[in-house]
């Protein structure tokens, strides 16, 4: 076990070294910050997203025509508000920081932006999904690289109905991705024609399901809705499997992970999920950005929105060569952006900093990997997904 | 065997009296406050926290620890004047400083939290697992009171801390009549059931949280930036002056309540409840009014603080959150307020400095507190024997 | 509702207080010999299910494969393994602080639970992801219309109750139990009739710390993921059943165990309001129990001599 | 109140206290004659200290009335038995031991201080006089005992050694000046001579406090024969022989019962 360990760790370091010696010329330094949960529950996504972010510093103080050499501030938020106002409080009051990349856990981005603004520092969210943080309100301040849970839920209940699902049992965690999903897919559904026969809230860290699955078995729907993060899924969909439930299963973002195939092993067959932005092994920067990755070696894998962390983090680096260290002319930079290249496709900004093309891709597992659906052996009918 | 106090030599330390060491303590501890709340780089948080060790070690040798004890007894005026003036000296050397401001008045508001609790177990022997909940019910207070009403700020302060008391008496019968692990158990399902329930309601803003409006006072908004002298302050000044406000009171408070009849029958009642009784102590009576008291400072120091955040959810108040407030009061000593201070102070400003290890910083803190607890169990600043009025000594 | 359905929620409630129970007897087994809380409880069973799961990776590794050879092995090195942990932790952690405060041997359990958390999540190798345990059990069903019952699911309950059993067989009928209980009766006669006080101490938390262990590899085998945050809430769980049960005693703790979980059941689906409120509920009923009843269910004996 | 016709001050008539099915007290009846100290005997187990649990209130009687100064306080809560003016120690000693001898002091004298909130917090000038008033008290009283110990009113009780523990405790019951003190086995622990000191100094404070009876439980009969007037021997919660000690000693029954128990 401690073997690969240490090995990863040394070839981290080296990978490290050599990225920082490089730069021959001396260059003036510019403070950016990351911001995301480093400790706690979902600790692994942000851990994903600072290895991210940190890859992209490097990697652009590798490259000799940039003006500037970049120097990554990470902080921990601990997904919790009052930290995340804390850190953001301390990013923002500090003069020599230009720019951030914030925040996995919507709630935490909710109580942050105010400081933002407060402090006019111009910051890209790269993973909370909840639209109020750009929507509800018009800080010039806050951007979002991701899409929002609206787009994605709106494609999902599109694509649901279109094949012939009827009836719904919706299972969601308590927290804001959860209940935000609930919320959105709800809508969507019910506008569309679904019905949806019983929607369960669970808390986070529950580990039995049964007594909901027994309750959704008696209901017998077509599908289950899930929204929620992997751990959850993992334990639904097994526990499914126990009580005997042949309900198509439907997930969100959350469950478009490793863990999840890994966790549920053969289930997974047949699990369709959606997510905000192309899928970075599509794309020819995602590739380079996968195997640069690899490469650096890091502990931790880049998990769902490690690309958006890193997409975020070059476009503030380009804003600010674009630029100059400015604050504010980092803000009106970004308000402008169009059709900006990066590895999560093209990005462009609407009124409140929200990305607008936001491309949401379907999944489906096929044979233990997510496949992007037009792909699958499902979308040319070889395979089909349960009860059609 | 037995020395009188009257004829006790005056303690000196490296030839100066009393009060002299007790005013070099505190000035030099308001500039390591100071300069700890500045320092930035790794080495020099590094550097400090060896100073602060050494200091300690080098103190408790030469007896320097005594002579500032007698002069916290006998020249307590003059020392509590001395440590409110450097409170605000350091607050004033930051006014334009927001985060260092943040993190000060973080600590001012925790500690008044912690000295809440410190009545609860502290003195009355009534431990409380559910210290964020409380808090987070002031929090909560202020934000819909905020929100929603258009009554002053500084009244809804004290709402913080009378609604955190009403919600405590619901629990209140529970609480008194179970002793020990089993009212442990009551004060846990209660800090479990408050987040979850604050998750899953969406009346309170559900799980993404609710807005808090800033502290006005006659129409002066705490959240704008006040100018003096030309140079514009940081808002967070506003929040400091009053948390300081808030924690000297609420050390006063504490203080008074241990030196009075009230803090001995506390006494009383956590140390053997059952020979109080024999002598007329009225236990429910004891064990309620020290819920009670305690839950408004920790409500109120709620209240303040959702207002500084200006955002609130219910993942700020979790059962962890609690633990922390609790690690408090036992890493400063039971009962001794000085300790909950210091301890304040170190829990949270600690692992905020110590960014280097980012995420290895939790391991580390609860190695740390596992570490005190064995080989300091009584605390940083273990409690003394109670002296009723400081500085008064028996007639011949 | 139909009574295959009901049976279905009987199932699943036995299984789910079958795992309480198991967790709320370690619990009660420190407070009878120590008069001491171990808050760590939780996070030493997930401990033990990380451990159970290396050892899973090993024998993949070796190339054990039969699932009867990997179930064994896998409990046999969690149980060990951990039973160790809980004894090097009795003897420099909670042995030394005996005399102190009560809340402070609770305070450093539970920090002790936070670094063993952190340190899982951090040293273990992408320990801050779930991992998939294993299904190593039989999943043979059978449906009795819509009752599904899998054949793990039964071995587990059984093999759980079998342990409690067997604890409790220890505990009253063994000479080792003699001395325990001698011990949790009263530490001086105990010591003065020539048992090894300091030994008795490390073999209960051993014990108490392998069905800790048991728990996590039955957790594991039951819902196929295991994570470093599994512990935290399973803890408080299984100290609320042990509480409300009334400390020290095995048939309060069993009580209290499958008590909880059906008030969770419950509270998912017989109650009015939303599902979510069912750890609501479960708490709430646990507040208003103490309320009624302030030494637990079963009532600890009383030793307050005056 | 009318004053009884006789001069007991304590009354006990018929009183049980059971535990589940065991019974500790068997219609135990007994009286104290004002300003007598009574010996209460018997082997372990037999009900003497569960009789002082039942009069003060802290187990409620099974069946019974108990009178004190002919008024009724069967069932009574302690606090409302230490109102009425009886005051007891406690088997094991039952001081607080991290508070100083001046608390512990105080706490006994619970009845007189003034305990409302407002006046301990902020009219500190008048808590101040009830304060000094409090330790002229306590001060004279400790002085009764031992001069050297007077000085010593703000150290911790847990640093003292046994028989100062004892007094303290003694200290503790007298200061709220009850009419009648319960000495449970004031002498357990203690040496021959500690013993003997103690013993002076109760008979010494029941010769300064006017009208004081007290009722104590102790095990060697020297103590027994020197300071008691009158005696009760409990055997399995029943009353087997009262009188003076020298009957008692003689009486058969008696010394069945301890050589049974020995």
């Amino acid at each position: 076990m401690k073997t690969p360990l240490r090995k990863s760790m040394g070839a981290a370091l080296a990978v490290a070294v050599a990225l920082t010696t490089v730069p021959a010329v001396a260059k003036d330094t510019v403070k950016i910050a990351f911001i995301g949960p480093l400790t706690g529950g979902v600790s692994a996504q942000g851990l994903g997203g600072r290895n991210s972010a940190v890859l992209a510093v490097a990697l652009r103080n590798q490259d000799e025509d940039a003006a500037y050499t970049y120097d990554l501030v990470s902080l921990d938020d601990e997904c919790k508000p009052n930290v995340g106002v804390q850190v953001a409080t301390k990013t923002a009051a500090d003069r020599h920081v230009i720019g951030a990349i914030t925040h996995y856990c919507s709630a935490v981005a909710m109580g942050a932006v105010d400081i933002y603004h407060k402090f006019g520092l111009p910051v890209i969210v790269w993973g909370a999904v909840l639209p109020d943080i750009t929507y509800g309100n018009d800080y010039a301040e806050v951007h979002r690289v991701n899409g929002t849970m609206i787009n994605q839920n709106e494609v999902a209940a599109q694509f649901m109905l279109d094949h012939g699902y009827k009836t719904w049992a919706v299972i969601h965690d308590t927290t804001d991705y959860g209940k935000g999903h609930n919320k959105y897919f709800s809508e969507f559904l019910t506008k569309g024609g679904g019905e949806i026969l019983g929607t369960f809230g669970v808390t986070a860290d529950q580990r039995d399901f049964t007594a909901e699955l027994t309750k959704i078995k008696d209901l017998d729907p077509d599908v289950i809705y899930f929204g929620g993060l992997t751990p959850l899924g993992v334990r639904i969909r097994q526990q499914m499997d126990k009580l005997g439930i042949d309900a198509q299963f439907q997930g969100t973002s959350g469950i478009v992970s490793e863990s999840f195939v890994e966790g549920v092993g053969d289930l997974a067959e047949g699990t369709v999920a959606f997510r905000e932005g192309a899928p970075a092994e599509k794309l020819p920067g995602g590739q380079f950005f996968l195997s640069e990755y690899e490469t650096a070696g890091y502990d931790e894998p880049a998990e769902a929105y490690g690309p958006f962390a890193f997409a975020a983090t070059n476009l503030l680096m380009d804003a600010i060569e674009a630029v100059g260290p400015d604050r504010k002319a980092v803000t009106e930079y970004l308000a402008d952006i169009e059709n900006h290249e990066s590895i999560t496709g093209p990005i462009s900004f609407d009124d409140h900093g929200q990305n607008t093309v936001a491309v949401i891709t379907k999944y489906v597992v096929q044979d233990g990997t997510w496949t992007v659906w037009e792909d699958s052996a499902y979308a040319s009918g070889d395979r089909a997904l349960a009860r059609p | 065997m037995s020395t009188d106090t009257q004829t006790a030599p005056r303690p000196t330390w490296l030839g100066l009296p009393p009060l002299a060491v007790g005013l070099l303590v505190v000035v030099l501890a308001s500039a390591y406050a100071w300069l700890f709340l500045h320092a930035e780089s790794q080495v020099v948080v590094l550097v400090l926290l060896a100073v602060a060790a050494l200091a300690a070690v080098v103190g408790g040798r030469t007896g320097a620890d005594r002579v500032l004890a007698t002069a916290m007894s006998q020249h307590s005026r003059a020392m509590n004047g001395a440590i409110v003036a450097g409170l605000l000296a350091v607050i004033a050397l930051f006014a334009t400083d927001h985060f260092p401001l943040l993190m000060l008045t973080t600590v001012l508001l925790y500690m008044t939290a912690a000295l809440g609790l410190n009545i609860q177990f502290g003195y009355a022997g009534m431990v409380n697992f559910a210290g964020a909940a409380f808090f987070g019910i002031g929090a909560y207070t202020a934000a819909v009171m905020t929100t929603q009403t258009g009554l002053p700020p500084l009244l809804i302060l004290i709402l913080g801390g009378v609604m955190a008391a009403l919600i405590g008496f619901v629990l209140v019968i529970p609480v008194v009549r179970t002793r020990g692990h089993y009212a442990a158990v009551v004060t846990i399902a209660f800090s479990v059931l408050f987040k979850t329930f604050l998750e899953v309601n969406d009346i309170l803003g559900g799980p993404q949280g609710l807005m808090v409006d800033s502290m006005k006072i006659l129409g002066w908004d705490f959240n704008a930036s006040p100018v003096l002298f030309g140079v514009e302050m940081s808002f967070y000044l506003n929040y400091a002056l009053l948390g300081a406000a808030l924690a000297v009171l609420a050390f006063v408070f504490t203080r008074r309540l241990e030196r009075s009849w009230v803090g001995l029958t506390l006494d009383a009642v956590r140390l053997d409840d059952t020979a109080s009784a024999c002598f007329g102590i009225g236990i429910t009576r004891a064990k309620v009014l020290a819920f009670t008291l305690g839950n408004v400072m920790v409500g109120m120091a709620g209240a303040l603080y959702g207002m500084m955040i200006s955002f609130i959810a219910p993942t700020s108040f979790t059962f962890s959150d609690s633990l922390l407030l609790v690690a408090i009061v036992l890493l400063g000593g039971m009962g001794s307020p000085w300790g909950t201070a210091l301890a304040a102070f170190i829990v949270i400003v600690l692992p905020e400095k110590l960014q280097i290890i980012q995420e290895y910083r939790f391991l580390l803190f609860s190695v740390l507190v596992i570490a005190m607890l064995l080989f300091r169990p009584d605390g940083l600043l273990p409690r003394t024997v109670r002296a009723y009025i400081p500085g008064w000594r028996a007639k011949p | 509702m139909d009574i295959g359905l009901l049976g279905q929620y009987l199932a699943n409630g036995i299984i789910l207080g079958t795992m309480y129970a198991l967790v709320a007897v370690g619990f009660t087994l420190f407070f009878g010999v120590l008069d001491v809380i171990k808050f760590s409880h939780g996070d030493v069973l997930m401990l033990g299910a990380f451990t159970g799961f290396t050892a899973f990776l090993g024998l993949e590794f070796v190339g054990v494969t039969d699932p009867w050879v990997q179930v064994l092995v896998v409990t046999l090195v969690a149980v060990a393994g951990t039973a160790f942990i809980g004894a090097v932790i009795a003897r420099y952690l909670v042995l030394p602080l005996k005399a102190a405060p009560p809340l402070n041997i609770l305070l450093i359990t539970l920090m002790l639970g936070t670094a063993i958390r952190e340190a899982v999540r951090l040293f273990y190798p992408n320990g801050s992801n779930p991992k998939p345990f294993p299904a190593l059990l039989p999943d043979a069903s059978t449906d009795l219309g819509n009752f599904t019952l899998r054949a793990d699911s039964v071995i587990l309950v059984a093999v759980g109750l079998a342990v409690i059993v067997g604890l409790h067989l220890l505990i009253n009928r063994t000479r080792l139990g003699l001395a325990i209980r001698a011990v949790a009766q009263d530490e001086e006669t105990a010591r003065i009739m020539g048992i090894n006080y300091t030994m008795i101490v490390l073999v209960t938390f051993a014990i108490g710390s392998g069905a800790a262990a048991f728990a996590g590899i039955m957790n594991g085998l039951y819902y196929n993921e295991i994570n470093f945050g599994m512990g935290l809430l399973l803890g408080l769980i299984g100290f609320s059943a042990a509480i409300v049960g009334g400390l020290g005693n095995l048939y309060g703790a069993i009580l209290g165990g499958f008590l909880f979980a059906a008030l969770q059941t419950i509270g998912a689906v017989a109650l009015p309001f939303a599902s979510a409120y069912k750890d609501v509920f479960a708490f709430g009923v646990v507040i208003a129990v103490m309320a009624w009843k302030p030494t637990g269910l079963i009532a600890e004996r009383t030793s307050d001599r005056v | 109140m009318t004053r009884p016709t006789t001069d007991a001050v304590l009354e006990i008539d018929a009183l049980s206290k059971t535990f589940g099915g065991v019974t500790a007290l068997d219609a135990f009846t007994m009286s104290v004659r004002r300003g007598d100290i009574v010996g209460l005997l018997g082997p372990n187990g037999s009900g003497k200290t569960t009789s002082f649990n039942a009069v003060t209130g802290i187990f409620p009687p099974s069946g019974g009335t108990v009178r004190f100064d002919g008024a009724d306080i069967t069932g009574l809560s302690p606090q409302k038995v230490y109102a009425a003016g009886i005051a007891r120690t406690f088997q094991r000693s039952r001081l607080c031991l991290p508070l100083s001898i001046f608390d512990n002091i105080m706490i006994g004298n619970h009845g007189r201080l003034t305990k409302g909130l407002w006046f301990n917090l902020m009219r500190r000038r008048a808590f101040r006089r009830e304060f000094e008033q409090g330790y002229e008290d306590a001060r004279a009283l400790v002085r009764t005992f031992s001069t050297a110990l007077a000085d010593r009113l703000f150290e911790p009780v847990g640093a003292l050694p046994m028989i100062e523990r004892r007094r303290i405790e003694i200290c503790r019951a007298l200061i709220s000046r009850p009419r009648l003190l319960l000495l449970d086995e004031p002498s357990a622990g203690m040496t021959h001579d500690e013993t003997t000191q103690l013993m002076d100094d109760i008979l010494d404070v029941r010769g300064r406090i006017e009208g004081l009876s007290i009722i104590i439980i102790e095990h060697e009969m020297g103590v027994i024969e020197r300071i008691t007037d009158q005696c009760v021997v409990l055997n399995y919660g029943r009353k087997i022989c009262e009188g003076p000690y020298a009957h008692i000693a003689a009486d058969p029954e008696v010394q069945r019962a301890y050589l049974g128990a020995e």
